[in-house]
């Protein structure tokens, strides 16, 4: 399947639907329809098209910033499925439900299929040509520093385009956006290792011990992390079979697949990980000791609930099998003193002496241009404030949608209003879109060309997204041709060569293809060589671990005291197939019951057993959930895995535009949060919000895949079974 | 007790008795056919619903899978089975106070069969598919499954059903023959000649008319026996926790029984009304059914209590599990009230003065019937919400009206049948009614000759 | 008594009669060779003038130059057949591939139309003559592997199992009743597996297999 | 010689069985009591028999060969029909079960035996008949009546024993 | 012809499936030398619901909504369970066990026998076959499956809005039915990819090698926790699996529950009810000391 987009066109149309069309109408009808439907025919088709065979096109998935290489199976120019690309180096051939359901995500009805500019309440459409000087004409006479750019993690050639984009108008205000983001263990992990995100090796340890974080289900790259997670559990490694070990206040995935979870009070990771340090006693550096020497057993247990004896058994566990590695996530960071917490974890990890046998370093790229800008939770705070003051003029906003994901208290939306002209791209016309004087809709992620260098890499290589389908809309444009128009607004001298975002991208990537190991390879070979693998190599020179995590100026608040009138504490928790809510749309997920709690399209509150009955609230009880800045109501879910001080809500819910599946169902979580700030980074501190409860009133049945009333945990001995590991010799298993 | 009929009757007058049966019933016969019209109505409303939309308006689901359908379908055909055992066991048992009332149980016995039948449609998911159950050489070269017990279910109610139509019809052609020769011409006459089929009693006619109606008696006993322990045997057959009991068989059939003679009296007492029929179904027949059904009821209860004992000591943990979800679970009060009018309630028929008082009676029967329905009720829900695979048990099944509806129409369509039949048939066995008369005087004169000789 | 045993024995005639006939599944009531409904096509293609024999004597008779086919190979055309469920339309390139060369009939309405097709570089709509319910699994590939390349048949006889015999038509039309009972009546039959070997298969009598 | 109808109505059996009892007896020319005398009755009278004469009863044989053929004819039929082309394993069951085929064969069984016992006693009894002339509604009401066929001539002997046994009522035909 | 062969075979259609079959079956049932079957490790299932979704997209799994969803009306194939320690602690410190839960595919299913019709059937390839267009509705198969892993189509999905609204319909998979109303449906194993890796590889004159067809949701799988292939070549990941944990397939009882201290934790679901299923779990493994 060696094709070059162009030629690739014919068999990418859609052509007779094969049995689609009839398959739509059913079973039951036995009788041949002769001359109803038409036969799936070519013009010129490329020998590998052959009607009702599927053929798979390698691409790269955008549905989360993982960045996935998967394969398209395109069928009569549908594409009907992605599966993982098995040449990739992340996900090796496997993909998640959220990577799946990109597909639906392609064919969603909801998509924005016009360009749509605003009259008063109502948008109406105009054409591309329009819309373009429409952006230049906003643009003249407006400075450089007045005009922004909002985005998700961007990386790539749109990311150049951008920049470059920016420098034409001489802006510097490039706000990368991302609502659920480690940036805080970023921050902490720069300080500690010298890199953001250096490369870990869950399979080579034999102890995890991970402060919430849940590379299971949502956090970094969860496809490469399941896979690591399923050699880390195998028993006939070297190693052998693996100990996890999770720490947090609310369960995760990851909790769930836990050796031993641990519940701990809200905020106190830092104070146990240096419980950890102090209890490893002898043999450590000095000044961890002397940062340690406080936190006793006795003390953390207080401070985190955790009992002494379990703390002096985990450090036991992680001195006697080593090498381990130790994870800080979300739950661990979303504090006012996230920092020190990342901090306290990381020293953990250099206590352990885990650095460099399963904390390395990743390669460090070249062509830095190129390389991933991850957005973060501060960005979103310049952002406002300057918009606040007024001092913006024209904003872009492209893959993030802060109307929706920004705190009440930021008072986003409002002060969103005071940029006279805000120019939106956008799949969906979700709330921020609404918010926009020039919507421009964009190719889905199997219609567009890019490329993308995902944030954690296990091989420095560049992703490439090209077409698996031609475009549903003829008047989607991709993300890439939309900049490229742009500059040569600006630049038109500069860009003339390049007719289209794919011819620049062919371009760049050809150049240099001595850099991407096709030196002396005939131009279109190698290009064609790229596409079908959708991935090219990146040199990189073995890169190292600068840095150290140091205990110096590593100084832990008391754990927070009880708030009386808000004596709960709120854990928004960000699910996998949900994250920050951008993935609303697509039934599927509405569909897949969440895994710990099961319940299905809508959100909930998880409330320990005790708490409710403290509370007088069982299942189904209708409850509001206030906080400082503002309340939510939704059902209640007993739930035994969360800390009884605090509850917890799934982030991604409760849209109020984005499509039929996202709108109206579940609320969202985003609002009521309180904007509380890391103390180093900025970052919004998700995890600091106090609420208290009530019930509202009335009840309802929880829809959930799992039996009412739990009562389908019966008769679990005879269906799922579990063994005690000294039970079972996995060393032989195939 | 007294008499079961007056001797002393004149047979010309059991003519014209019965036969004004056939011209000027009470009113209330009106109101019945307007009520049940009502009831037909509805359920024809429900199932075109359901019809159009899917059978998830059933407010059936996973794993509910089936609900009041299959129930009441078993409650039907159980409700037949009374026929054949007072016109058939009774009469080789030559119990002749059976005369005056077989010929309207067998008549219910062919109408809640073909109402069961309706059941079954209105049961499938692709009711225009139906034919593919059917047993016929298609182009297609397919049969149906033979192993499976629904197959048997439906062959075996065919021959039930167009074997107890032919009991019924042959059983009443010389009444045919009587309302021929005695209705003023008019269609009516005309269907009877037709159905008469010129029988003139001659003796050649009786004496082969004797030997049939025999044969086809000795037919009906075993064929009534397998029809209903063929609809257990899909439970029984199955695999499913509940279901797979070894009494069933005979645990259903004497379920059918019960529920059979309890609707006897039902439709005895209101015949006996509305078609001014007190000279032949008299009290003390009234009485003999009575006990008969107690009898019937006792065995029952045991039969029941047997199916609990078996499970209750069998060490399968999860059909215990489901008797004891019937016994405390959702379905409990359904199920203490089964317990309650199938067990406790016939026990009024043991009190003499009550056997005989109508409204009590008719009361009881329906209590009976009640109970009987719920019995199928929880042969069948609890296994499905309380079954094999926890995950998948279900605390919050409950019947959409829609199911109701349908349910609750049967019952209308089931009633016009009936009572459209006891209009132009004679409800009542005349000639049969008329040997009754003729043997019991001619036994008492023997008694009288008898007696004088003592002196 | 006489009489009864007259009619015993008639009796016993009928049931075994019914008996037999329905135990031995009865041949498909469609007639094997009604012809399905006559399909408009874009183009009004003359099967006969591409697969038709050829006839030299023709050739000498002016008169009558039509009824000279090519006899090309329905494979050359319906080039999917053999490696695929569907045999599929030839693209259009293919027709123009030859037709370009063909000066003679190249003014003709109906080449005329072709070229007008392929000057817009718009596929072709045909209609589907052989539609098969969604429910059914019908494998092409099988089917021309099994008769034309193991058991050596020629493949106008192979297609013409099920499409009859298209080389005498001009717009395809269906002449089987492909029908579930008309497809097991050959399914059943008992096929040489090659051309040289005396074994015999049937087809798959699995429902799953070309049901979907 | 032309014979000739008569019907006589008696209101009650003992009478009717003396006057047969006496046409049994006496010699009457043209006349013979086993044939020409056909016994009307609005009710079943099994004496009926005693006093003229055994008549066979054939029904039970159509029974029989009702039952075996149903019966046959259930197993060929489905057993045949399960061993067609598509037989497909089913639950590990042999693909010609015979429990369930038994059950089936059963139910046929009974249903044959019905339909061709029903079908026998239309043949047996004469049914669907056409009615004779001389009929008289009392018949099905409650009177017994007396059909003979006897010879011109010697329709006035029967008519004297008719009357001397008080029937109600003689009806007269003249035969064919 | 029925008849005829009635006679002819009469032995081989009195033949008892698997339990008469001694180990590899060699009955003419399995011509095709295959019997699909997989092996799902609870150990690696981390619960996360990618197989699941992977079903819905390859299969043409109807998305019913909430109000649906709630009347249990859902129709999932492949449904992930979540249990919890019975033992009532105050937290779940071992975390929760998924199970993955599809259609065994008996070798002695007991939804094959009572289907009025015959729509469900064992294949020659050991699948439990459900024929859409030949159902009727009864939903027999489904009271008596031990399991309960059969979907019934409650209302017309492809013509109820929001299902696939167009152009969702597109992305519907052309190579299987999209099931309408009163139809029972269930896992396949999906059929239409064994198919075209068996027809490929009969194209090919060769036998079926293991990795020649993956399930979607074996393919899906991050962990790898589901295996599928044929059981009776001892190659394959699958039946070397089956054959380490010493599980048989026509066995009621395995080594594992006859003699204790065996160092297994392959089992099969209901084994005692003699179903024969063809999926084999591994017990999830779980360290107590830490």
């Amino acid at each position: 399947m060696i094709e070059n987009g162009f030629n690739r066109r014919d068999f990418l149309k859609v052509l007779g639907w094969g049995g689609t069309a009839v398959a739509l109408s059913g079973c039951g009808n036995t009788s041949i329809e002769n001359g109803k439907e038409t036969v799936v025919s070519y013009v010129e088709p490329e020998d590998y098209a052959i009607p009702s065979i599927g053929v798979y096109f390698n691409s790269t998935c955008a549905q989360c910033d993982a960045g996935c290489n998967i394969e398209g199976r395109v069928r009569e120019g549908r594409v009907l499925k992605l599966e993982g690309n098995p040449g990739s180096f992340i996900n090796r051939g496997k993909m998640c439900g959220l990577g799946q359901a990109g597909v639906q995500a392609h064919y969603n009805p909801d998509r924005v299929r016009e360009p749509l500019l605003r009259n008063g309440s109502q948008g109406e459409t105009l054409t591309w040509d329009k819309a373009l000087s429409l952006i230049n004409d906003k643009l003249n006479g407006v400075k450089g520093e007045e005009i922004a750019f909002l985005t998700g993690g961007v990386s790539g050639h749109v990311k150049v385009l951008l920049n470059n984009y920016l420098d034409a108008l001489g802006s510097k205000n490039h706000y990368a956006y991302e609502a659920v983001s480690p940036s805080v263990v970023r921050a902490a992990n720069k300080k500690a290792y010298g890199v953001e995100m250096p490369r870990l090796r869950l399979d080579k340890a034999k102890v995890i011990v991970s402060f919430g974080a849940d590379f299971l289900g949502a956090w970094v790259s969860p496809v490469h992390f399941s896979q690591q997670y399923a050699q880390f559990r195998k028993g006939n490694r070297p190693e052998g079979r693996g100990v996890l070990v999770q720490i947090e206040s609310k369960m995760t995935l990851t909790g769930a697949n836990a050796d031993r979870w641990i519940p701990i009070r809200p905020g106190t990771e830092g104070i146990l990980a240096l419980g950890i340090v102090n209890a490893l006693g002898a043999g450590i550096p000095a000044d961890a000791v002397a940062a340690a020497k406080d936190y006793t057993a006795d003390r953390v247990s207080k401070d985190t609930g955790v009992p002494a004896e379990q703390i002096i058994r985990l450090a036991e566990l992680l001195k006697e099998r080593s090498p381990s590695l130790v994870l800080a996530g979300a739950a661990a960071e979303g504090y006012a003193h996230g920092s020190q917490n990342a901090a306290a974890i990381a020293l953990l990890n250099q206590v352990l002496g885990n650095v460099g046998k399963t904390v390395e370093a990743p390669a460090n790229a070249q062509f830095a241009q190129i390389t991933p800008t991850t957005g973060n939770r501060a960005a979103l705070r310049s952002l406002n404030d300057s918009m606040a003051q007024g001092k913006l003029k024209v904003l872009f906003s492209y893959g993030a949608n802060p109307v929706y994901t920004a705190p009440d208290a930021l008072k986003l939306q409002d002060n969103l209003k005071k940029v006279p002209f805000k120019v939106v791209f956008a799949h969906y016309l979700d709330e921020t879109a609404l918010e926009a004087d020039l919507v421009l809709p964009l190719d889905s992620a199997l219609e567009d060309w890019g490329t993308s260098i995902p944030e954690y890499q296990v091989e420095p290589h560049l992703s490439i997204q090209q077409p698996l389908m031609e475009r549903l809309y003829p008047n989607t444009r991709g993300v890439g041709d939309i900049l490229l128009a742009l500059l040569k607004q600006r630049r038109a001298d500069e860009y003339k060569a390049y007719e289209d975002f794919y011819s620049y991208l062919r371009g760049a990537v050809v150049q240099n293809k001595a850099a991407l190991g096709g030196a002396g390879a005939d131009d279109d070979a190698f290009w064609n060589e790229t596409l079908s693998n959708a991935l090219v190599k990146l040199p990189g020179a073995a890169g190292s671990l600068s840095g150290k995590a140091s205990a110096v100026g590593l100084t832990l608040p008391a754990p927070a005291a009880e708030v009386v009138a808000y004596p709960l504490r709120l854990i928004p928790s960000v699910s996998a197939s949900m994250r920050d809510g951008r993935h609303a749309n697509l039934s599927w997920l509405q569909e897949s019951p969440d895994p710990l709690t099961t319940v299905v399209w809508d959100s909930w509150v998880e409330i320990h057993p005790k708490t409710a009955a403290k509370l007088g609230i069982v299942e189904g009880d209708i409850v509001e959930v206030a906080s400082q800045n503002g309340s939510v109501t939704s059902q209640a879910y007993l739930f035994p895995g969360i800390h009884p001080d605090a509850i917890s809500m799934p982030l991604g819910y409760g849209h109020e535009a984005m499509g039929r599946y996202a709108k109206g169902t579940g609320v969202n979580v985003f609002k009521i949060l309180d904007p509380v700030f890391d103390k180093e980074t900025g970052e919004l501190a998700i995890n600091e919000t106090n609420v208290r409860i009530s019930k509202v009133g009335n009840r309802v049945v929880v829809v959930k895949e799992e039996g009412p009333n739990g009562g389908s945990q019966l008769g679990r001995k005879k269906i799922a079974v579990k063994v005690s590991s000294d039970k079972v010799d996995l060393s032989k298993e195939v | 007790m007294g008499k079961d009929i007056r001797e002393d009757i004149a047979w010309a007058q059991i003519n014209t008795d019965v036969l004004k049966s056939l011209e000027n019933p009470r009113k209330l016969f009106w109101v019945i056919i307007f009520v049940a019209l009502m009831m037909f109505g509805v359920g024809v409303g429900c199932e075109v619903y359901q019809y159009q939309t899917g059978m998830g308006v059933a407010g059936l689901n996973n794993p509910n899978v089936w609900g009041l359908y299959i129930a009441t379908f078993i409650f039907w055909i159980g409700m037949s089975h009374s026929g054949t055992l007072l016109s058939a066991i009774l009469h080789l048992m030559h119990a002749d106070w059976r005369k005056p009332i077989y010929r309207f149980a067998e008549a219910m016995t062919t109408f809640s069969l073909m109402t069961a039948g309706l059941f079954v449609m209105v049961h499938l998911g692709r009711l225009w598919q139906f034919y593919y159950a059917v047993p016929y050489p298609n182009e297609r070269w397919t049969w149906p499954n033979f192993q499976s017990p629904l197959l048997w279910d439906a062959m075996a109610i065919f021959t039930y059903l167009s074997s107890s139509v032919i009991f019924l019809y042959v059983g009443s052609i010389p009444d045919f023959a009587i309302c021929r020769d005695n209705v003023h011409p008019g269609w009516r006459k005309k269907l009877y000649t037709l159905l008469a089929l010129g029988w003139e009693g001659t003796d050649r006619q009786w004496r082969n008319f004797r030997v049939t109606y025999l044969t086809v008696a000795c037919f009906l006993i075993p064929l009534a026996v397998s029809v209903h322990s063929i609809v257990a045997s899909d439970f029984a057959m199955s695999q499913q926790p509940g279901w797979h009991v070894t009494s069933f068989p005979p645990y259903f059939v004497a379920g059918a029984l019960y529920s059979g003679c309890a609707a006897i009296i039902t439709l005895f007492i209101i015949l006996r009304y509305v078609f001014k029929f007190e000279e032949y179904m008299t009290m003390p027949i009234l009485k003999k059914t009575v006990r008969l059904t107690f009898a019937i009821a006792m065995v029952w209860t045991y039969l029941n209590w047997v199916e609990f004992a078996t499970v209750w000591y069998s060490h399968d943990e999860v059909a215990k599990g489901v008797l004891i979800d019937k016994a405390t679970g959702r379905f409990a009060p359904f199920w203490w009230a089964m317990n309650f009018c199938g067990s406790v309630v016939p026990f009024t028929m043991m009190i003499k003065r009550l056997q005989t008082n109508i409204p009590v009676m008719f009361a009881v029967s329906l209590l009976l019937n009640l109970g009987m329905w719920l019995e199928r009720f929880m042969i069948v829900s609890p296994t499905f919400s309380h079954g094999y695979y926890p995950w998948t048990m279900d605390a919050n099944y409950w019947p959409s009206m829609v199911q109701w509806g349908i349910v609750f129409g049967s019952f209308g369509w089931f009633t016009l049948l009936f009572m459209t039949f006891c209009k132009i048939v004679p409800s009542v066995s005349m000639y049969e009614v008329k040997e009754m008369v003729y043997h019991r005087s001619l036994a008492t004169k023997k008694a009288e000759l008898g007696l004088e000789g003592g002196h | 008594m006489h009489r009864f045993l007259r009619l015993s024995i008639l009796l016993a005639g009928m049931f075994s009669a019914i008996g037999s006939y329905a135990a031995d599944a009865p041949p498909p009531l469609t007639t094997p060779d009604e012809l399905g409904p006559p399909i408009e096509q874009p183009i009004e293609f003359p099967h006969m003038r591409h697969a038709g024999l050829h006839n030299p004597a023709d050739d000498a008779d002016p008169s009558k130059p039509a009824t000279g086919g090519m006899e090309i190979n329905c494979m050359y055309c319906h080039t999917y057949a053999r490696r695929s469920m569907v045999a599929g339309i030839p693209p259009l390139r293919k027709c123009i591939g030859c037709h370009q060369s063909i000066e003679s009939v190249r003014e003709s309405p109906r080449i005329k139309k072709l070229f007008e097709y392929w000057d817009a570089k718009k596929a072709i709509p045909w209609k589907k003559v052989h539609d098969l319910p969604d429910f059914v699994r019908f494998n092409h590939e099988r089917h021309v592997q099994r008769f034309v390349f193991q058991q050596g048949r020629p493949v106008q006889e192979a297609c013409g199992y099920c499409h009859g015999d298209i080389k005498t038509m001009t717009v395809a039309r269906r002449q089987k009743p492909i029908t579930m009972g008309w497809c097991a009546e050959c399914h059943q039959k008992d096929h040489p597996v090659d051309a040289t070997s005396t074994k015999t298969t049937h087809g798959p009598n699995d429902c799953f297999t070309c049901h979907k | 010689m032309s014979k000739r109808h008569m019907l006589a109505l008696y209101n009650n059996f003992d009478e009717a069985e003396a006057v047969v009892r006496e046409l049994r007896s006496t010699e009457i020319k043209g006349f013979k009591a086993a044939d020409d005398l056909i016994v009307k009755s609005p009710i079943e009278h099994p004496e009926v028999e005693k006093f003229l004469g055994h008549k066979p009863v054939n029904v039970q044989w159509f029974t029989l060969l009702g039952a075996t053929l149903g019966g046959l004819l259930a197993f060929t039929l489905i057993s045949g029909s399960q061993a067609n082309f598509y037989a497909q394993m089913k639950g590990g069951k042999p693909i010609v079960p015979i429990p369930p085929d038994l059950v089936l064969t059963y139910e046929m069984f009974i249903l044959g035996g019905v339909y061709i016992t029903v079908l026998g006693f239309l043949i047996c009894a004469g049914l669907p008949a056409k009615r004779s002339a001389l009929y008289s509604a009392k018949v099905s009401e409650d009177q017994i009546g007396l059909l003979v066929t006897v010879d011109d001539s010697s329709a006035a002997t029967l008519r004297n024993i008719f009357t001397k046994h008080q029937a109600l009522e003689i009806q007269e035909e003249a035969g064919k | 012809m029925s008849v005829s062969n009635l006679l002819e075979n009469w032995s081989k259609f009195r033949h008892n499936h698997p339990v008469e079959d001694k180990g590899h079956p060699d009955w003419q049932a399995y011509p095709s030398e295959i019997k699909w079957a997989m092996a799902i490790d609870l150990d690696a299932c981390t619960g996360c619901n990618a197989c699941s979704v992977a079903c819905y997209a390859e299969n043409n799994l109807p998305v019913v909504g909430k109000e649906k969803y709630s009347h249990g009306q859902a129709m999932h194939w492949m449904r992930i369970e979540r249990y919890w320690d019975e033992d009532n602690r105050e937290f779940p410190d071992q975390g929760a066990q998924f199970l993955p839960m599809l259609c065994q595919q008996c070798e002695a299913a007991p939804c094959e026998t009572v289907c009025p019709v015959g729509a469900t059937n064992h294949t020659e390839d050991g699948l439990n076959s459900q024929i859409y267009n030949r159902c009727i509705g009864s939903r027999y198969c489904s009271a008596n499956c031990p399991y309960k892993v059969r979907y019934f189509n409650w209302y017309d999905y492809p013509s109820t809005e929001n299902v696939w609204p167009a152009p969702m319909e597109q992305q519907l998979n052309p190579d299987l039915t999209v099931r309408g109303k009163g139809v029972m449906e269930k896992c396949t194993f999906c059929k239409q990819r064994t198919y075209t890796a068996r027809n490929n590889a009969k194209t090919e004159g060769r036998k079926i090698h293991d990795g020649d067809v993956q399930t979607a949701c074996q393919q899906a799988c991050p962990t790898n926790a589901i295996s599928f292939g044929n059981l009776f070549d001892p190659e394959s990941r699958v039946a070397k699996q089956w054959e380490q944990q010493q599980v048989e397939l026509i066995k009621a009882e395995q080594e594992k529950d006859v003699k204790p201290g065996n160092n297994l934790r392959g089992y099969r679901i209901f084994e005692e009810l003699r179903p024969y299923p063809s999926v084999m779990y591994l017990e999830r493994v779980r360290e107590n000391g830490v």
